[in-house]
């Protein structure tokens, strides 16, 4: 038997990915279906639309399964805990949402996710589904932006799917949903920190380790290194540091530009701090006169009990804004 | 000395086993550099592998070995899964048409799964990965053709601990360590541990056999 | 200067309620606006309708002052941490969203609420502003029904407060708002247990304690006694005990019958958590053959990082169910 | 002997002192019975006095005590907020027309405070709350009336810390420990507490003064 120092509320901790999938299936309320092993797909599709198939690794939920639905993922392909989802799923979920047009495998950058999506896009191809893939890179603290292949895909995922999705609604040619997809991971950039791990059920043990009185700056979301340790500091100095850092990358942004500006926590961190960095970050943004166009202020790229917070910035043209403004609705994010 | 297509299998099951009580090792040295799963994902992947081989009836090397591979493929999802799915998949089919592993189809096999994986992943030796390991098993499993299986297990799977050994050394490019920068220095790569710990079992179990 | 042992993101400790305020507001977009010391106001109201006014104390996040929104509540006024509003800020609040047709005040059951609120009526009357109230007291692990008084208010506020938010779009008097209110409260039910204290951002300090080893059953959102004290166990058995304390209580629950069902974190619990119970408890209310018309999983009713989850089961009859098919839209509830 | 408006103002800016010293101690009382918070509410509600007082120069007692209430009011929020807010402002208005607080104004003052927090809260004695030591002072108030100030407050902080004693055996009925039942026996109310420790603040204040 596992340790269980964090007192998960869970059954066999080896049984986590599966029992939370089955779940995240009844949250859907019927609007989405399960399909084969561990895939996930919305019931409605719209005839002869290319598709747009989402996933990674279980244990961060609501993301990627819980961003399924109307205006978001057709579908997901839904691994175990913090792994990749095997190429099975990947087809068999890629063979649910494909309606002639093809499917985009949209996901986050990292080695286990683009080894099996990709083999699952050879076993799709083998079956003549076309496949197309953009792979989302947004945090900034993991590779100066001339390295933008070694960028891990942390909180940022959240606007991109919500964009994607919009598109998915709307454009008739797999190219043209790549297209998209791929301007939204242009256009968005996170920086992340974190302040305590999160376990894995299976083990009970903490996934890094971090000293009380400091912070992980740029930290991912499993807490692979970012830019450094920092002392604990105020919710003003940390606002600060990462818009920093954000308004530091490689994404212009200029007075007048608008944005969504998307405040995640990684888990356990409470939504009353979110909102005093918001209440800092902003005054920021305004001084540089970026229009917020959105703000999300919510926990919706997750690990387990991790704290810690994100800033995402995407960067919305006129074709991005409209289809931001697109209602959406999934469990992990709903717009009206 | 050679392994026939049931040995083979016996010995897939003692790897399997030995992995399973190695998780809780595995997943520490993926603590230290990645996301800490990695044990667990290998666990996962090797119930399979028993799940499939034990009712089997082999009719080759190849067949236990790519059942293997395609057990861990569809089981474990992650970085490992479709790494060591490779391994077993293309190291298995290089073995078409033999009846028995000998040292040359040893040799054969390795060479053939660290191509696959290499392929795959787009690692390469250096790079801190399995690779590290897996490329100097290859490597030594080549310059022992010829000698009796158990003995050209014994020499890759040294190979593979000082490739693993070696990794300490090595920045990751790849996979969760690979922001790591010198950070990573010290630690051995997971990957790389699972690799020593099935050759040194397969070696264990030709040794006995 | 105090502890921050729970690694919180702020600034000055005391000042968390007036900072995470000024961040909700922004949170907003615009659509809302601070009114006086502490009240946050819809921009857009229905002119000529009756008002509903929710609110209470801070550190709650992301109620009740994030579930002001189109179809939820008109407006809120907010406390500072864990403290109900006081009455010049109700009385603010009350000013600002009344539009001569008065105002329903919508909180829960505590005792510092009820008398801010009440002496904010009486400001608020001398004002010639009618006030009615209705009191949210969901929680059937802290007291039996026949002393439905001494009931605290805890997760079934979300679906009470979006049926009254829904019908404050419809309605046209204040009677008629406050009786849908009360139906509202009537057909809801909460159990919630927690298995770790949050801790308060002044002191540092935990808000209670609780043994490694055990689950307080029945606990209000503060970590107040509930039932008792039981063995950790599996969030299978947890599921079931849950759901048998809510069907062992007055409402009546019968095969046929439809209901929101509302599986809450109180902080730290993970989304992981929430799925493997709801996957527990969904089998449970099918063999019971209740319908569930609509699943919420989030985190919404909150106590700073506490750990812990509730169970709410809101009774839709057919006129609660119409309005419960409205949209409506806030920073911690929106549905298409 | 009896206190003049500004003694009265110099008094209540020593309480609120008194009170912001106790925060710890006012919190942990709340820890064991309700959410912790007591203390900080309290020191909340005292700053607000605090900044209300310090410039005033008073014409009455009654306009420091109603300047007391409404501070307290209107800065803490919570159970306590409206509960020593209504202390201060129904006591202080009982006072109308007095020049001095004297012994007789404190009864007064006391007993109208008694009466406005139990029709605020419906609470009555013997529920575990503030009224506990409330009660026994104005009670013990009225005994005394006659005796000079410094007595009379002497005598009322004795009452009020017999009685907050006297509230470790009560259980609940009203605010957060209502649904404790027995869990709360031993514990002592943190708002009875606070009442023991302003009143013993004000008698020593009148002992010097
Ligand atoms: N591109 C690659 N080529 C070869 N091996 C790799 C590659 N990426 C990762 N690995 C191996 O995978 C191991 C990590 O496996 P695991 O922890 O299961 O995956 P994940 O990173 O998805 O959690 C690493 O220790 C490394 O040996
Ligand atoms: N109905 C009531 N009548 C009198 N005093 C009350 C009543 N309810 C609560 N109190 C007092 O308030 C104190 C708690 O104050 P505080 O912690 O500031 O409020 P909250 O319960 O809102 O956190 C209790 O210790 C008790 O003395
Ligand atoms: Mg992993
Ligand atoms: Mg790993
Ligand atoms: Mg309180
Ligand atoms: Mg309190």
């Amino acid at each position: 038997m596992s340790k269980n120092s964090a007192k998960k509320i869970i059954n066999d901790p080896l049984k986590c990915a599966d029992e939370l999938f089955e779940g995240l299936v009844l949250a859907y309320d019927g609007k989405a279906k399960r399909v084969g092993k561990r895939s996930i797909v919305m019931n409605d599709l719209r005839p002869g639309a290319p598709a747009l198939l989402i996933g990674g690794g279980a244990g961060h939920e609501p993301i990627y399964h819980g961003l399924v639905g109307k205006g978001m993922g057709d579908g997901a392909a839904v691994g175990d805990i913090f792994a990749a989802p095997p190429p099975d799923i990947v087809l068999e979920a890629t063979q649910a949402v494909n309606r002639g047009k093809g499917v985009l495998y949209l996901y986050g950058n990292y080695a286990g996710d683009i080894m099996n999506f990709d083999i699952g896009a050879e076993l799709a191809e083998e079956e003549g589904i076309t496949v197309k893939t953009v792979i989302i890179n947004d945090d900034v603290c993991s590779a100066p932006p001339s390295e933008k292949g070694k960028r891990r895909g942390v909180g940022g995922l959240v606007p991109i799917v919500k964009l994607a999705g919009a598109a998915a609604t709307r454009v008739d040619t797999l190219d043209e949903l790549a297209r998209i997809a791929q301007k939204a991971v242009d256009s968005t950039r996170t920086v992340g920190v974190s302040t305590k791990p999160g376990s894995i059920p299976a083990t009970g043990e903490p996934t890094f380790e971090l000293a009380d009185d400091v912070i992980g700056l740029g930290m991912g979301i499993h807490g692979e290194k970012g830019v450094g340790l920092i002392p604990m500091c105020t919710a003003d100095e940390l606002a600060a540091k990462m818009l920093e850092l954000l308004f530091g990358d490689d994404l212009e942004l200029n007075a007048g530009d608008e944005i969504v500006f998307f405040v995640n926590s990684l888990g356990s961190t409470h939504m009353m701090e979110l909102l005093i960095l918001l209440r800092a970050a902003r005054p920021i943004l305004d001084a540089k006169g970026i229009k917020v166009h959105q703000t999300i202020v919510d926990s919706i790229v997750t690990c387990q009990e991790m704290a810690g917070v994100s800033f995402s910035i995407t960067k919305l043209d006129s074709e991005l804004k409209e289809l931001w403004d697109l209602p959406c609705e999934s469990v992990g994010y709903t717009k009206l | 000395m050679e392994l026939n297509p049931n040995q083979v299998r016996l010995m897939m099951l003692q790897v399997a086993d030995a992995i399973i009580v190695a998780e809780p090792k595995l997943s520490q040295a993926d603590r230290d550099l990645g996301d800490g799963d990695h044990g667990l994902g290998m666990k996962r992947g090797m119930e399979a592998v028993k799940a499939q081989l034990e009712p089997m009836e082999p009719a080759s090397p190849e067949q236990v070995l790519v059942a293997t591979g395609t057990a861990m493929m569809t089981s474990m999802g992650g970085a490992s899964g479709a790494i060591f799915g490779t391994v077993y998949r293309a190291g298995g089919k290089a073995l078409a048409g033999r009846a028995t592993l000998d040292s040359e189809g040893l040799a054969l096999f390795l060479q053939a799964a660290l191509e696959g994986v290499m392929k795959r992943g787009g690692a390469k030796p250096g790079d801190k990965t399995m690779i590290d390991a897996l490329a100097p098993a290859a490597e030594k499993a080549k310059e022992v053709t010829g000698q009796p299986v158990a003995d050209a297990l014994a020499a890759a799977a040294d190979a593979a601990e000082a490739g693993k050994e070696a990794s300490k050394d090595m920045i990751a490019q790849f996979g969760r360590a690979k922001t790591l920068g010198e950070a990573c220095l010290g630690f051995p790569d997971a990957g790389a541990l699972s690799v020593t710990i099935m050759l040194q079992t397969m070696a264990a179990f030709a040794k006995a056999a």
